[in-house]
């Protein structure tokens, strides 16, 4: 049996407890580890990610029980892409949070970034639901402490809202656990799949609210509206590069929808008919609105950059809520590019910070290292606002395809296409305060804490941004492996078969399936 | 009579006396109308009233044959954990005034809840909490 | 030598016996396993807690104090029965709490802490406080006529054979 | 007279009866008060109170497997006592 | 009993989310650990419930309550106790950092941040 | 040359400048001339080819799924484009290294030049629409660049965002066009659409497609009403006005209207909207354009105009139209961009713009003056230049087209346009050039050295030769407007020729400027009339559009996020109990398939308490102190709860973790108030009692209707139930799921703990490092403190209680297996021993005395259960694989060994690791400055403080 699925997870987790162990009074050996960590969870995502690519499903049990009596994790095209995407991100924004010293202005930082990746991973990987409720707390209490990380006034409070509001979505996710085992007696999602498409059409109360939570839980991750309130001042407060790494969040969210409601809740599925199809559409449609209308009316850069991290996901959750194969890839095409453009963006608003002092939207003499932070700006600014000719455009056309036949294209497309608008002059008008307006000031008022920022972190942010380039230059691979994905989820007889047929210790196949 | 039915009676009579002490313990928190003399009742009377409880546990594990001493160390701990519990009460009454102030201690100077560390002489005791 | 090591080894040999046993009770059956796993843990645990229990009384006898816990066993059935009779027919208004301050001769810590102990869970008296220098315990009866008998019982029934125990 | 095991459901369903009374009288002084003291007894006494129905649980059930819970409450359902009240004397429980 | 359970559930339920609702930090977090009382037994019910009937195994007896809910309680506890601590902890932090425990933003405090900040 | 690479050359070439600011201006603006010549040649290779009549296409596969593919064509339209992109590009660099000041950052400049001009060429050359679309929006980024050029200038700046806002809105609206269109025919290749004109003329969404894209052309063409942006962004140095705003971008509207004539065209929806829109652009620059003061206003004002023709035009829908069309095109870049050229000419030498402040510069500056006169000339119409030929068939077209069935009102707008366009020309000319030499210009005026004027001197090549000999342009306008037609309709057979006769155009056309040459005498009353007369101000109502948006965006935005975490929550958990009773009602319910259990009066107690104390919570929360212990009374009856429905395990977990918590929670209310003020209205306690109501029937619903019902099939707990013992070697069947059926729950969770702990002391170290430390150190009490910190009854007892606790603890995990207990509670439970110790004798004096660092056990915990994990790999299992065997060592019994234990072993070290770490943190925040350690176990000890005499006989240990 191949361990190397687990290899993502365990990596990170054991790698944390060592930090904290062996290096906890030396910084230097914590970036040489935690680099070190994840330049092989790179590696070995990729390696995972090439395996899964001939859409092969790759089964891991736990403790040797087979599902859905024990825990397993299953690697197939979208989880892989989904742990690759994660690896790729957390080493640049490692890169940065050394560069820029962030991860050495308070404890720990090294021994949570590892626990968050691990918890990430593991909500990628995983085939279980409660064991995905277990990793998603291992990824919020992780992002609680590097949220808080460095302290300060306003990034505490900020760091109490975010808390409760998680607490309350963990709360949400237990009810949801609840009544999924209540009705169906599985917590596995394969063996929950073939479960819940035994309910009869007589008896649906239970499982349409276990689908509705479950929903509503991982919408809360995805930053949903009205869910989303948690995101704006938590992103903002948080240090720039746990900002970046948070970039990956709200994806799990997404992840878990498309996991979800593919495989246990599809969309012909008589019992759930007429649930999320109502109301998740024009959630994302207001989601986009308040995000990108949230670009414009930011008076931060760092609250402009969250806002437009909510309106990305919208344009994500929008997609996904047509649920169609065109849709699904759509969305995962998206996702990839709000991941990298929503953390080059708070990576390159941190660079402001630093050349600046601040980041408040007003003008302020020229910024220490301008050039170079104006075009970062410039290319994060484009991505996001879905400008041509990067992936945020090529997203927005996919999104707008996919979304012809809907009955509520209309909706969509005006919804889309006026919000683009919206956070086209709200983009505009930051970067014209921070780059042009600066320039009309001298350098005598400016902050003093003002400094030039250093060459890793641009090297961090550059990477970014490359990756952003080779994002839309390799677009037609990238959509064409997504549509590829997207043709697997709609087609999961061959993962619950990989799952609920592998025997374990103990127990064959059921038979009958 | 059998081994059993004495048992049985046994267990019914100290389930009796024990749930009798546990309300009347009950009965005397409920009933004085001052904070040290509602101390007395259950510390004492309650410890004994579980006290009988475990007799009757530990007798009827006799009667139904799996033989049991691990209520003797409930007991134990009871016993020895019910002083500290009504000694910090009563440390918390006297430092609240919520009782009759003790006469002072012959050779020392005060008793040693009242001796207020020199920071907070301004603070008034019962104003708070 | 052989005594320090002893020493080491068995910081508070009473302390070990006493878990040995309550280790025993724990598995509800006897056996010799058990028993030299008792033992081992009563080394065991007390050595490696012993910095939090940094001085012993130099003396102790078990068996008298063996003898004192029939004797305050006694007494708290006997007193259970009085404060419930207290409790059942005693009105508010009639009842005749006092504080008592019962003067020490007793100063190590082991042998007072029993002694307040024995106060609270015995005849309608709860030991409430220690003076600050440790002279005097405060004691507070529910229900007297006549405080001053009540001291000059704990003295005589309990702190008398305490004294003994410990010396 | 009345046979064994009669009197000893009855002497149990007394018992618990008679906890459950405890219990909830004891709730009153907790909710009446009026000092703080009083509530901490109130909730010393509840836990002791609990840990008896716990006991008669172990006899109704005839089952064993309580006695852990048992020992637990018996050995630590002081500590909160001893926190709560450390609180309203010191304010640092730990110091 | 099915219904003394579920209304307990339920009124834990309630007053959690009343108490979320309050406004300074400490009443907030004792909401959520309601909240967590009740989605604790609401996750224990899934399994049903069962009278005299403790998962550990013995000869003979085949009346046993489901043991998974209780395993996934019991984790369910432990992570929320985890989390408890450090709400309270962050909680803490915001309080002593502002001498504020509002769990609300306030006007004057988010200029004075701003101010603060640098 | 391969059109991949005309396109792609301007855009690699475009980092050449910007690298190379250090080598000089020189160097900069020669290797952009380079760049841009090397694209010309490489277009101009291609020549043969597109006069052959043939297409030039090139093809790679970009996103094929979509339809996006770098599909690239030439034909004579895409040619004549390009050339003109390309061409007049070349002459805008020349002109531009002399233009550009030193203190210009001329690399910057040239690089955005670049990035326009391969963006311009790929919209010409583009064969699908989406990747049209790409370019025609990196158009308007580039071009935002360029207007912004200048940061400094706040007229820059706006007029940048104003023509990004303005073009990019008309972008996003032609993206939604385009994939209507393409969803149409089921392509994006504009190849393939232009075979389609009757399959999207009759879809229903034609309209629709075609208001959008036109609203995409009209904006970057500045028709009206969007033409309002293009004089705002002449605040871009002349190099860009002339290039951008004349030449080339803003005709990309009318290229793209050019380019989908053949499918768009022809209907009576484009002929109203597209000739009504040009008609009007027409009339109302030419007005504007004669008030304006700016040189370089008219001339955007002008160029509007122009642009309005060339739409009308196109909007006839004729092919003679569209011939006029291609022809004025042609003949307005030409004279337009030399136009340009001089008035930056003028503005560099004279320093200033204003139309006022010139006049006679006729003889400072006579080639300025012959080449501004020539290109004005012509654009008002005056025959023997290029303008007049376009204009006359502009007129032509005009006068036989009727527009809401009334035949003169095309030819009258007409006349008028032509008349105020040929007014602003004759002003340009006379109030510029002629009349006598002022003193007072800002700066003396000269003819600029050669760089300068060479440029627009070469534009007059054309101007002139087109003008005197039509014939000349004839085969190449022909062959650019079949490309035009495609296969729409055949090209007309119309000569070009200066003299067509007699006909009615002619009449306009000397109407027009005999008309215009009278209007500028009366210019004086006519400008005094106008700034009288009340208009709209295009930029005002736009600024106060844009700031409205952004008033209502802030409004919304701000208000709604303002930090109130109880709105927010209130919010949330409306949406989730509507949500979540939405699907609870429009679901089915059948009847109970489960018996309804009888309850007796102990639960009946019980639940009275738990809803008494949780009463007691939500009424007096504010006594917050009672609401701890209110709590741990619902955490004690949830506890009972637990042991009455054969839970022991989670009892004692409940009950353990309750008494931390209660432990932690008075740490920390120890720093926070004791009571939480009445702050909140009764209006919004009675909002939040209603939500909470509703929640709690939420919940009490769902619990209760699953409660009466079976799971749809077995659960998968019978398989535990029945292979607990036999494969994971436990009979606590709680316990072995938790460290084997899902022991990877177990590692995650214990992972939780740790890094909560982890948390709660760097938190804990950020605080004690910044300015809370202060705080702290110098913090009061809130409340009177008792004497008597480590009561000695509490200290004694505590020795001998805390070594038993830990024997439990001990005896608990060892039996976890099978029979209630495990790593975790007695984790629980060795730490609370610990605690014990701590509250005791104090935090100082107990934890001076500690001999294992907390995050030691923690990591050590962790590690353990890892790699535990691990270790199955070594007999080929996976991760967590349990084993476990019997082993017999006399004088023990028989015993199990199972590496779950070891498992557990890692929980249990973690736990305490992290409870410990935990509470620590906690109190190391209350420890102040000023307190010293505490020596002693214990505050009052007689024995220490007056002696026995056998005191000697002490044994002293430890420390
Ligand atoms: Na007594
Ligand atoms: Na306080």
């Amino acid at each position: 049996m191949s361990h190397w699925i687990i290899a993502p997870i365990v990596l990170p987790a054991l790698l944390a407890p060592f930090i904290v162990l062996a290096a906890r009074y030396h910084i230097g050996i914590q970036r040489a580890l935690s680099l070190a960590g994840v330049v092989a969870l790179v590696v070995i995502a990729t390696a995972l990610a090439l395996q899964a690519s001939d859409g092969t499903i790759t089964l891991y049990r736990l403790s040797d029980w087979a599902a859905p009596f024990g825990i397993v994790l299953v690697a197939d095209a979208l989880s892989t892409l989904m742990v690759l995407l994660t690896s790729v991100l957390a080493l640049f924004v490692l890169l940065y949070a050394i560069g820029s010293g962030w991860d050495n202005r308070g404890r720990h930082f090294h021994a949570l970034f590892q626990f968050q990746l691990m918890g990430i991973i593991g909500a990628f990987l995983t085939g279980d639901l409660f064991n995905l409720f277990v990793f998603f707390e291992v990824l919020l209490i992780a992002s609680y402490g590097l949220m808080i990380h460095a302290g300060g006034n306003a990034r505490m409070r900020a760091g109490v809202q975010y808390v409760l509001f998680n607490l309350i979505g963990s709360t949400l996710f237990l009810f949801a656990l609840g009544a999924i085992y209540a009705e169906t007696g599985t917590l596995n999602m394969a063996d929950l799949a073939q479960r819940v498409a035994l309910i009869g059409p007589e008896e649906t109360v239970g499982i349409r609210v276990a689908a509705v939570l479950l929903l509503l839980v991982f919408a809360i991750k995805a930053a949903l509206v009205p869910l989303h309130f948690w995101l704006p001042s938590s992103y903002a407060e948080a240090p720039a590069p746990v900002a970046a790494l948070f970039a990956i969040m709200t994806k799990v969210g997404a992840y878990a929808i498309i996991r979800v409601y593919t495989l246990i809740f599809p969309p012909e599925l008589a019992a759930t008919q007429g649930l999320h199809d109502l109301w998740l559409l024009p959630a994302a449609l207001v989601s986009v609105a308040i995000g990108m209308m949230g670009v414009l009316a930011a008076k931060k850069l760092d609250r402009l950059v969250a806002f437009a991290v909510i309106g990305s996901m919208g344009m994500v959750m929008v997609t996904l809520s047509l649920f169609t194969p065109e849709g699904i890839a759509a969305a995962l095409y998206y996702i990839i590019h709000s991941t990298l453009a929503g953390a080059a963006l708070f990576l390159i608003a941190d660079l402001v910070r630093t050349g600046r002092g601040g980041l408040d939207l007003t003008a302020q003499p020229p910024m220490a290292g301008a050039a170079l932070t104006a075009g970062f700006f410039f290319v994060g600014a484009i991505a996001m606002a879905g400008l041509p000719p990067l992936s945020g455009f090529l997203g927005k056309l996919l999104v707008l395809n996919a979304s012809f036949s809907a009955p509520q294209a209309a909706w969509i497309w005006g919804v889309v296409l006026v919000s683009s608008l919206v956070s086209i002059l709200g983009f505009a008008r930051a970067g014209s305060i921070l780059f042009w307006k600066a320039e009309s000031l001298t350098l005598e008022e400016a902050d003093p804490s003002r400094s030039v920022p250093r060459p890793l972190s641009y090297v961090a942010v550059g990477g970014l941004i490359v990756l952003l380039a080779a994002h839309t230059v390799f677009a037609g691979q990238m959509h064409g492996y997504t549509s590829k994905i997207a043709g697997q989820l709609f087609d999961p007889a061959p993962y619950m078969l990989k799952v609920l047929d592998t025997p374990g210790k103990l127990s064959q196949p059921k038979e009958g399936h | 009579m059998t081994f059993e039915v004495i048992g049985t009676y046994a267990t019914a009579i100290f389930l009796l006396i024990g749930s009798g002490f546990a309300l009347v313990g009950v009965l005397g928190l409920l009933k004085f109308n001052d904070s040290m003399t509602r101390l007395h009742a259950p510390t004492k009377v309650g410890t004994v009233g579980i006290g009988a409880l475990l007799l009757a546990s530990m007798t009827y594990s006799y009667v139904s044959g799996a033989p049991s001493m691990h209520e003797l160390l409930i007991m134990a701990f009871l016993f020895v954990t019910a002083p500290i519990s009504a000694n910090f009460i009563a440390k918390v009454n006297i430092h609240l005034r919520t009782c009759e102030t003790p006469p002072a201690p012959p050779r020392d100077d005060t008793w040693s809840t009242l001796k207020a560390p020199e920071d907070d002489q301004d603070l008034d005791p019962a104003s708070d909490t | 030598m052989l005594g320090r090591a002893f020493r080491w080894l068995m910081p508070h040999p009473f302390l070990t016996l006493l878990l040995a046993v309550v280790w025993i009770v724990l598995q509800n059956e006897f056996s010799a396993g058990m028993a030299v796993f008792g033992v081992i843990l009563g080394i065991l645990i007390p050595w490696g807690t012993s910095a939090w229990w940094p001085d012993t009384p130099h003396r102790f006898r078990l068996f008298k104090m063996i003898r004192y816990s029939f004797l305050v066993m006694w007494d708290i059935m006997v007193a259970n029965v009085q404060v419930a009779w207290i409790v059942l027919t005693v009105p508010n208004p009639k009842l005749k709490p006092a504080w008592i301050v019962v003067p020490l001769d007793l100063l190590e810590p082991e042998a007072i802490t029993m002694l307040a102990g024995t106060i609270t869970l015995t005849p309608g008296t709860v030991s409430a406080d220690l003076s600050d220098e440790g002279h005097s315990l405060l004691v507070h009866v529910l229900h007297t006529e006549d405080p001053d008998a009540v001291r000059d019982d704990i003295k005589s029934r309990y702190e008398a054979r305490l004294k003994e125990i410990f010396s | 007279m009345m046979s064994a095991p009669d009197l000893m459901s009855l002497a149990l369903s007394i018992a618990f009866i008679s906890l459950a009374v405890a219990q909830l009288m004891c709730m009153i002084r907790l909710v009446l008060g009026p000092s703080t003291g009083d509530r901490i007894l109130a909730l010393d006494t509840m836990v002791i109170n609990a840990l008896g129905l716990v006991i008669l649980l172990g006899i109704h059930q005839g089952v064993r497997i309580y006695f852990e819970v048992s020992l637990l409450i018996a050995m630590l359902g002081f500590v909160s006592t001893v926190a709560l009240a450390r609180f309203i004397l010191r304010g640092d429980i730990i110091e | 009993m099915e219904f003394l359970v579920a209304s307990a559930i339920g009124i834990l339920t309630a007053g959690g989310i009343y108490l979320v609702l309050r406004l300074r930090t400490f009443p907030v977090i004792l909401g959520i650990s309601l909240l967590t009382y009740a989605v604790n037994v609401f996750l224990f019910t899934s399994g049903r419930l069962t009278i005299a009937g403790a998962p550990i195994l013995r000869d003979g007896v085949t009346h046993y309550a489901d043991p998974l809910p209780q395993a996934l309680v019991l984790t369910a506890i432990v992570i929320s106790f985890g989390m408890t601590a450090v709400v309270v902890m962050i909680g803490l932090g915001a309080f002593l950092g502002s001498n504020d425990d509002h769990v609300d933003d306030q006007p004057e405090t988010e200029t004075a941040d701003a101010e603060g900040r640098s | 040359m391969s059109l991949f690479f005309i396109v792609l050359l301007p855009f690699l070439g475009a980092l050449l400048p910007g690298l190379m600011n250090s080598a000089g201006r020189a160097a900069v603006a020669g290797v952009t001339f380079t760049v841009s010549l090397a694209a010309f040649v490489g277009l101009l290779t291609n020549l043969p080819t597109v006069l052959a009549g043939e297409v030039v296409t090139a093809r790679i596969d970009w996103m094929p799924l979509l339809g996006l593919n770098f599909t690239l064509m030439l034909d004579s339209l895409g040619f004549f484009f390009a050339m003109l992109i390309l061409g007049i590009g070349l002459l805008v660099i020349a002109y531009a290294r002399h233009y550009l000041s030193r203190d210009d950052n001329m690399g910057e400049f040239f690089t955005y030049l670049l990035l326009f001009q391969g963006a311009m060429v790929g919209i010409v050359l583009s064969d699908n629409i989406l990747l049209l679309l790409v370019f025609w929006e990196l158009t308007s980024l580039s071009s935002f660049l360029l207007i912004g050029y200048w940061k400094h200038l706040p007229a820059g700046r706006q007029g940048a965002r104003m023509a990004l806002t303005v073009t990019g809105m008309g972008g996003l609206a032609m993206i939604a066009g385009m994939l209507i269109l393409g969803q149409i025919v089921g392509s994006y290749d504009l190849s393939v659409i232009l075979q389609n004109r009757d399959l999207i003329q009759a879809d229903p969404l034609y309209l629709t497609a075609l208001l959008l894209i036109l609203l995409g052309c009209f904006t970057k063409s500045a028709q009206f009403p969007f033409h309002f942006w293009l004089p705002h962004a002449m605040a871009a140095p002349t190099p860009v006005s002339a290039y951008l705003h004349s030449a080339t971008m803003v005709k990309a509207g009318i290229f793209l209207m050019a380019r989908m004539w053949p499918v768009l065209s022809g209907t009576p929806e484009w002929f109203m909207i597209v000739t009504t829109a040009g008609l009007i652009t027409m009339v109302l620059g030419a007005v504007i354009a004669l008030f304006k003061h700016d040189l370089k206003a008219l001339l955007a004002f002008s160029t509007v105009s122009h642009l309005g023709l060339i739409t009308m035009l196109l909007g006839t829908g004729t092919a003679f139209g569209a011939m006029a069309a291609v022809f004025h095109i042609l003949n307005h870049a030409t004279f337009k961009a030399a136009l340009f050229m001089s008035a930056g000419i003028v503005d560099h030498e004279a320093h200033t713009r204003d139309i006022r402040r010139l006049g006679g510069l006729r003889k400072l500056m006579p080639v300025t003056f012959t080449i501004a006169t020539l290109a004005a000339l012509s654009m008002a119409g005056i025959p023997l230049l290029n303008g007049f030929l376009s204009k006359e068939m502009m007129l032509e077209e005009a006068y036989g087209t009727a527009l809401f069935g009334v035949p003169w009102l095309v030819p009258a707008l007409a006349t008028v346009g032509s008349l105020f366009s040929a007014a602003y020309c004759f002003r340009l000319i006379g109030h510029v050039f002629l009349g006598p030499v002022r003193d007072d210009y800002p700066a003396t005026p000269h003819d600029p050295p050669a760089g300068l004027w060479l440029p627009p001197a070469l534009l007059m090549i054309p101007v002139v030769l087109i003008g005197v000999a039509p014939f000349l342009a004839e085969p190449f306008v022909k062959l650019v407007t079949a490309s035009v037609l495609g296969e729409a309709a055949d090209v007309p057979k119309a000569y070009f020729k200066i003299w067509h006769g007699l006909v009615p155009a002619l009449y306009m056309s000397i109407a027009a400027v005999v008309g215009g040459l009278l209007l500028l005498a009366v210019f004086n009353p006519a400008l005094r009339f106008w700034e009288a007369a009340p208009r709209p101000e295009a930029k005002t109502i736009f600024e106060a559009v844009v700031e409205a948006v952004a008033s209502l965006a802030q409004k919304i935005i701000l208000p709604l996020h303002n930090g109130a975490f109880s709105r927010y929550a209130a919010i949330g958990t409306v949406a989730i109990i509507a949500a979540g009773s939405h699907a609870f009602v429009t679901g089915t319910v059948s009847a109970p398939t489960r018996e309804m259990q009888s309850v007796g009066p102990v639960p009946i107690a019980g639940w009275l308490m738990l809803i008494a104390a949780t009463g007691g919570m939500v009424f007096m929360h504010r006594n917050r102190l009672l609401s701890l212990i209110l709590i741990g009374i619902v955490g004690l009856m949830v506890s009972i709860g637990f042991v009455f429905f054969s839970a022991p395990d989670l009892a004692m977990t409940q009950f353990t973790v309750e008494v931390v918590t209660i432990i932690l929670m008075l740490l920390a209310l120890n720093f926070l108030p004791n009571k939480t003020p009445v702050e909140s209205s009764l209006l919004r306690r009675l909002r939040d009692a209603v939500v909470a109501i509703a929640g709690g029937l939420a919940t009490f619903g769902l619990a209760y209707h699953y409660l009466l019902r079976d799971a749809v099939a077995t659960p998968i707990s019978e398989f535990h139930l029945a292979n607990s013992y036999k494969g994971g070697g436990g009979t606590n069947v709680v316990n072995v799921i938790l460290v084997d059926f899902r022991g990877f729950d177990t590692y995650g969770e214990i992972i939780v703990l740790g890094i909560a702990a982890l948390l709660i002391y760097a938190l804990t170290e950020t605080l004690l490092d910044g300015p809370v430390r202060a705080r702290l150190l110098n913090r009061k009490p809130d409340q009177p403190r008792a004497g008597d910190m480590h009561p000695m009854m509490m200290v004694v007892l505590t020795r001998v209680i805390m070594p038993l606790v830990l024997l439990v603890g001990f005896y608990i995990f060892l039996r976890g297996h099978n029979e209630p207990g495990g790593g975790f509670i007695a984790g629980l439970i060795v730490s609370i021993a610990v605690v014990m110790q701590y509250m005791a004798s104090g935090f100082s004096w107990a934890s001076a005395r500690l001999r294992y660092p907390y995050h030691g056990v923690i990591g050590a915990g962790v590690l353990i259960a890892g790699l535990t994990g691990i270790g199955s790999w070594f007999v080929g299992k996976p991760f967590l694989t349990s084993d476990f065997t019997y082993v017999r060592i006399p004088p023990f019994e028989k015993f199990e060994l199972a590496t779950a234990a070891l498992f557990d072993l890692g929980v249990f070290l973690a736990v305490v690791g992290a409870v410990m770490l935990s509470l620590e943190s906690f109190s190391r925040l209350a420890r102040r400055a000023h307190v010293p350690d505490t020596e002693h176990p214990m505050d009052i000890d007689p024995s220490r403080d007056d002696p026995p005499a056998e005191k000697a006989g002490y044994a002293k240990e430890g420390v």
